[in-house]
């Protein structure tokens, strides 16, 4: 208000673009406007970037170029991981097994999957939002279950689920093994040849690790056996038709490489700022840190703050130039608590008032300093405010 | 998302506070959570005060404020009357699927209308 | 070859984007990256963009901007359209009527629906490539049809379908009406009020009307009964799931207010352009016009050069640096002739010798001079080599 | 997608044409509609001239080039042996799927040469 100070705290709803990425992005939406797919010479540049950004994506992951797959992002390749690996088995098994603290991009597909006759386990998570792999163990139905689904790490509350541990049980009982790595990328490292060998299928989306949006991936290791999801024309080795997004391949092939260049630094630097705004946040009375202590994306904080409401927290936080999110970004519009506070078991009341800060490369130093400013003063005019508080 | 006179009203709620002794106290609470206890002072069938605490979002608690604007200094009838239509249009109107928000400002007014006819013996009105 | 002119004669295939349009998704390639979805005061600016578009789409279209639903591209919109009006139905009707001259992202959709017992009609076309009204009424199976897809007009050989009539035909017997309008943005004027009242799903694809690649939209009519296609978060009023592509849908809204603004104008200068590389290009013995005479697309040529093989020809008027497409730009990849031209009755040699020259924006008339320099020589360098071929 | 060597086969194709007066004169096409016609010119059992017609993709008109131009100076057993991998790996390669556009290129040859052997009343050599 008055001030125009801005500090960026909802880098897991979207990230800024990286300059140079949109540097690299602007030919391919100019002069070398081409369609892949086309013969003459002037289409190849365009056909070379592609190429280019799939190797860029390949190795980002460890894995093999023709194991990745352009999408229009993290909820498209959800989509086909889930539905393509349900519908290629329906005929064997009718059975998924996923967690219930998934993204709505995979928690969605599961639900029209059982309206269609599958069965969903869904998993439950302990109070820090942790998959228990004895649990996945307990689910299992071999021959009868289609695909096993866990996040890598979750987008509201930063728990990082036990992906090799839950890969291994999946690999020993022949059933296919996908984990939504939208939060991930450039956070931690990944190696799908070694450490996620038995990772089979895995999402990421662009913007999440400053890249455009409206692109994505998904990685295929070979051999697995999924549906196409995108019908028609014979991109992608025939695996996904429609005519390539060349810029925003382009762009996501940029910001990968740029994202996990030197991750353990680059994280080591976001969770320092992080663990100090931690620190003075949860000096604020009535406050406790939803999610896991450690086992947590870096840049990721959730709190609750007791008598609290999120929507007018969050706005406030605006008035004073703070932006963050109140649960999801995404599930924004749907009203009530989120699904994840409550699967840790929360209390409705408690999931209201709960606020998402996640650093990235937008935040200083400053932005702390300036948070632990102005957030116990806004608490503190709401709870004045609130029927039940009695300070 | 909000016009300006809500995002007004959100920042800078008039009569958030409770009166010591109130003669009408009523509560009411909607499906979204939002919760609001109001407080009335009568005197000669008018309400000389009104004050409020709401925990809710944005729409709830600037429907809290601008409710109790309305209704100060109007009669219990007039009071009883107000609609949430009546507090959406003073608030220059509400996003789509936020008007549920102001149903607890009503709510609360005939629970304080009621609370006050009960004290005094009254026969309570009906909804 | 040496000589650096370069003769874009593929806008079917894709066009240049529109320098104007590049300048309005720059903002928000950069500083405008909110997400959509975000409450806060910097998000609103990504907010208020996409509405903005959907005006520009929805005008364009003559229809409301809430049956506007942004897309990946035309490939999603086809598979939206096919697939979720296919499902939501299925407990009535397993039935589907398109046409045997269909985009890929059509036909594979339905091909995928026959592997799961849904039957399809594929219905036939004259030797110019258009569907008979009386042949949807004789295939029509209500209430056991589900959809009607027809497109409006083919991207191989540019004959315009006639939707109104094919539309009619569907309302009365209650079925939804698709229609694929991908190639028609720009060149024929739309108006789904009035003309097309009875068109109930349409779909469109930003790059080829001048706007970016990976971004496309589907018209809904409000009441059309389908299933959601991309399930996840509660973005497209809960429609279609996924953080919004925002620079692509800004860059689709102006393009498509660019490409429409003065159609008949516009339509009419390629159309000149057209015509005389039409007479010039017949003067070459041996060729015959493939398609319709004059129900055909204002920058669509597609001929059949006896004695020909398509891919070389290609290679040689690349080496000329004129850019063309063999067919569809889509299903190179894919050996063997053009579907669209067997459905014609072509004889499989002659669809092999077909070339596709599609005029557009970055056409001046020295280009058609220059084409009508080389091409005359190149066929009969061509011709010289077949073993078919008596001069 | 195909490399400079291939590229220059097709554009500067050598050896197109026919022969009046051929010894030998084979036809072959392959399912993707590639279709060759070759004639062989032959001496004390050498190869001394070939020319072809080939309608087909650019690999296969480059195959028929760069085959005329490996069996001139062989003898028929020589010519017989020729393989595709020959034929492609004398071009720097060829992209994938488009290896089967030089089987055509073989075929020729083995039908031009029995016939030749035919005329010749000699036994026909066996695939
Ligand atoms: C008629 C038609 N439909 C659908 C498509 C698919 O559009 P896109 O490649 O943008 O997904 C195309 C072009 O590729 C087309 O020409
Ligand atoms: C964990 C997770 N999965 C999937 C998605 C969906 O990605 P997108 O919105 O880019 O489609 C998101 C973010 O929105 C996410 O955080």
């Amino acid at each position: 208000m008055g001030d125009s100070r801005l500090v960026y705290l909802d880098h897991a709803a979207t990230t800024f673009t990286n300059p140079e990425v949109v540097e690299a992005m602007l030919p391919f939406l100019k002069e070398r406007f081409g369609n892949p797919s086309s013969l003459y010479a002037p289409a190849r540049a365009a056909r070379i970037a592609l190429e280019n950004a799939r190797e860029q994506v390949a190795k980002a992951l460890g894995a093999g170029p023709e194991e990745i797959y352009f999408t229009s992002g993290g909820t498209e390749s959800d989509n086909w991981a889930v539905l393509g690996t349900a519908y290629a088995g329906r005929k064997q098994s009718r059975h998924i097994i996923t967690s219930s603290i998934e993204h709505h991009a995979v928690l969605h597909p599961c639900k029209y999957l059982e309206k269609q006759g599958f069965e969903v386990t869904y998993l439950p998570v302990d109070r820090e939002g942790v998959v228990y792999p004895e649990e996945v163990e307990a689910a299992l139905r071999p021959p009868g279950t289609s695909l096993i689904s866990v996040m890598y790490a979750n987008n509201e509350i930063g728990t990082i689920e036990p992906i090799p541990e839950l890969g291994k049980i999946a690999r020993e009982h022949g059933i296919p093994f996908h984990t939504d790595a939208v939060q991930v990328i450039g956070k931690i490292p990944l190696d799908l040849k070694r450490k996620h060998a038995d990772v089979d299928m895995l999402s990421l989306s662009s913007h999440k690790f400053y890249g455009p949006k409206g692109i994505g991936a998904l990685y295929i290791r070979e051999g697995t056996k999924l549906d196409n999801y995108m019908h028609g024309g014979g991109q992608e080795r025939g695996r996904r038709a429609g005519t390539e997004n060349v810029a925003g391949i382009v762009g996501l092939g940029k910001a990968i490489e740029l994202a996990t260049r030197d991750i353990e630094k680059h994280s080591a630097k976001i969770q320092k700022m992080r663990d100090r705004l931690l620190a003075g946040i949860l000096e604020i009375p009535l406050t406790s840190l939803n999610g896991h202590p450690e086992k947590r994306l870096p840049g990721n904080l959730n709190f609750s703050f007791e008598f609290i409401e999120g929507e007018a927290l969050l706005l406030l936080l605006d008035q004073a130039g703070v932006c963050c999110s109140a649960g999801s970004a995404c599930s924004s519009g749907s009203p009530g608590p989120s699904h994840v506070l409550l699967a840790t078991g929360l209390a409705p009341e408690a999931a209201r008032g709960s606020l998402r800060l996640t650093l990235g490369d937008a935040n200083r130093e400053e932005d702390v300093d300036y948070v632990l400013e102005v957030l116990p003063g806004i608490i503190k005019k709401l709870r004045a405010m609130s029927p039940f508080y009695r300070p | 998302m909000y016009n300006e006179k809500v995002m007004d009203h959100f920042t800078n709620p008039r009569n958030v506070g409770e009166i010591e002794d109130a003669d009408g106290v009523g509560e009411a609470g909607n499906p979204h959570g939002d919760f609001m206890k109001l407080f009335l002072k009568i005197r000669e069938n008018h309400i000389e005060d009104a004050r409020f605490k709401t925990f809710g979002c944005a729409a709830a608690i600037a429907s809290s404020s601008m409710a109790t604007e309305l209704i100060k200094g109007r009669t219990l009838e007039e009071a009883w009357g107000l609609k949430n239509e009546h507090v959406s249009e003073a608030l220059g109107g509400l996003p789509p699927g936020k008007l549920e928000c102001s149903v607890v400002a009503r709510e609360s007014i005939h629970r304080a209308i009621n609370d006050y006819r009960k004290k005094q013996g009254l026969e309570l009105w009906e909804e």
